[in-house]
């Protein structure tokens, strides 16, 4: 089963991907780890900022673990480089 | 005398108004405001000199990222009345302020101690991003020493 | 990038200006602004209703005791840049400020720290006094608790 | 010796006495608990405050005390009642 979800990329990822956003087909269980890799082989030149990043998913900050995500079509997923707020 | 809470959280391309956070969060039941501002310093980075900031944000989770962190003052500071935090967006010239925070409570110490407490957690949880611009043109993003996944964190 | 610090104390018989008091201390050496701002509370002690407040100072000696404060905050907080603090005099309505503060510094923890401080300082030993009136048209002299003379700090 | 000073009264001791200021001869050294007690014979609804003020001497504060106090002519002395500024 997959899913169509909106993927967002911020800061430093979105100068690497070239893309503030796109829609990408994914599993609808799936580890954040795995959900990570897949993003890793639409864009390579995320490694740059491989084991800096957490993801957020449906607005809520997720590690890349084992940890299994639950997605849908058009959960919001994003790539979230370290926090410079303030 | 009872006013519902308010948590106003602003993001803006314009110049921030520390009148307009202030007068957001005062209130005839409170006797304190606690106030924040942070700016950009002139400095220095291995001879590059900064010009100026870039800000993004995540924008509705930066929203809902502020509601959560005003929850948690609230729990840990019941007196807290209002909560107001205008952060800007985009361009921000050296010596400029980035954000503006300010906290209303009855006596002075509640607003005080919320108002460091919340200035960190924004830092920590709130998704937004500056990028360092220098005379060179050069760039850097930036990266709080509060957030658990910033590379000083990881280093402990 | 050095820069002369300031320390700015006005007493005012007209309406506070936060903008003010915050642009006293801007630096671009500073990257954080502390702000106190007073108010009045409303307020009824024993079925009296607050109407406001009416100040007075020893105008001179507040200023010098200021002066004090100011060095005794400095020794403490070295990084400490600029400091200003207006403070109403005459009639404040409830609602309206009575004091403004502002410190400036570096970095927020410097700032945070020394403007709570110095509001303790303040209501310690700057000598102004102030009057709560009532809708009776009755009147009470205040107290600081912070004041070492004060008949709470008596009791203890 | 005598000295002659500038008594500023403040707050409720202003109220008690009804006026502000006043030149008074004063010992020139004098501890500040005769140099109250002087004010107290001037103006004795001050005793409604006894035990509740300090003395500024100079624009320094001074505890009303066996403490000796040096005053010269056109020094300033104020009565200081518990602070409540802020």
């Amino acid at each position: 089963m997959t899913a169509q979800v909106l993927v967002l990329y911020f800061a430093k990822s979105a100068e690497l991907t070239s893309v503030r956003e796109e829609v990408v087909a994914v599993p609808t269980s799936v580890s954040s780890q795995d959900l990570w890799t897949l993003l890793l082989q639409r864009h390579p030149r995320l490694s740059a900022v491989q084991g800096q990043v957490v993801l957020a998913v449906r607005q809520q900050y997720v590690d890349i673990c084992d940890q299994l995500v639950a997605l849908g079509d058009g959960d919001e997923v994003a790539v979230v480089p370290p926090l410079s707020g303030g | 005398m009872s006013e519902e809470p308010r948590d106003v959280f602003k993001l803006s391309r314009d110049w921030l108004s520390v009148q307009e956070v202030v007068d957001a969060v005062s209130s005839s039941t409170c006797g304190a405001i606690s106030v924040f501002i942070g700016t950009t310093r002139e400095d220095e980075v291995e001879g590059r000199k900064v010009v100026g900031l870039e800000y993004e944000a995540y924008e509705l989770m930066a929203q809902s990222e502020f509601t959560r962190l005003c929850a948690e003052v609230r729990a840990r500071w019941p007196t807290v009345t209002h909560v107001c935090v205008h952060h800007r967006l985009g361009w921000v010239k050296v010596g400029e302020a980035s954000v503006a925070m300010a906290i209303s409570s009855p006596h002075r110490h509640d607003s005080q101690q919320a108002i460091q407490h919340s200035i960190s957690r924004l830092k920590a949880s709130i998704p937004i991003w500056k990028k360092e611009v220098y005379d060179t043109e050069e760039a850097s993003w930036k990266e709080n020493a509060e957030c658990s996944w910033s590379s000083s964190s990881r280093e402990k």
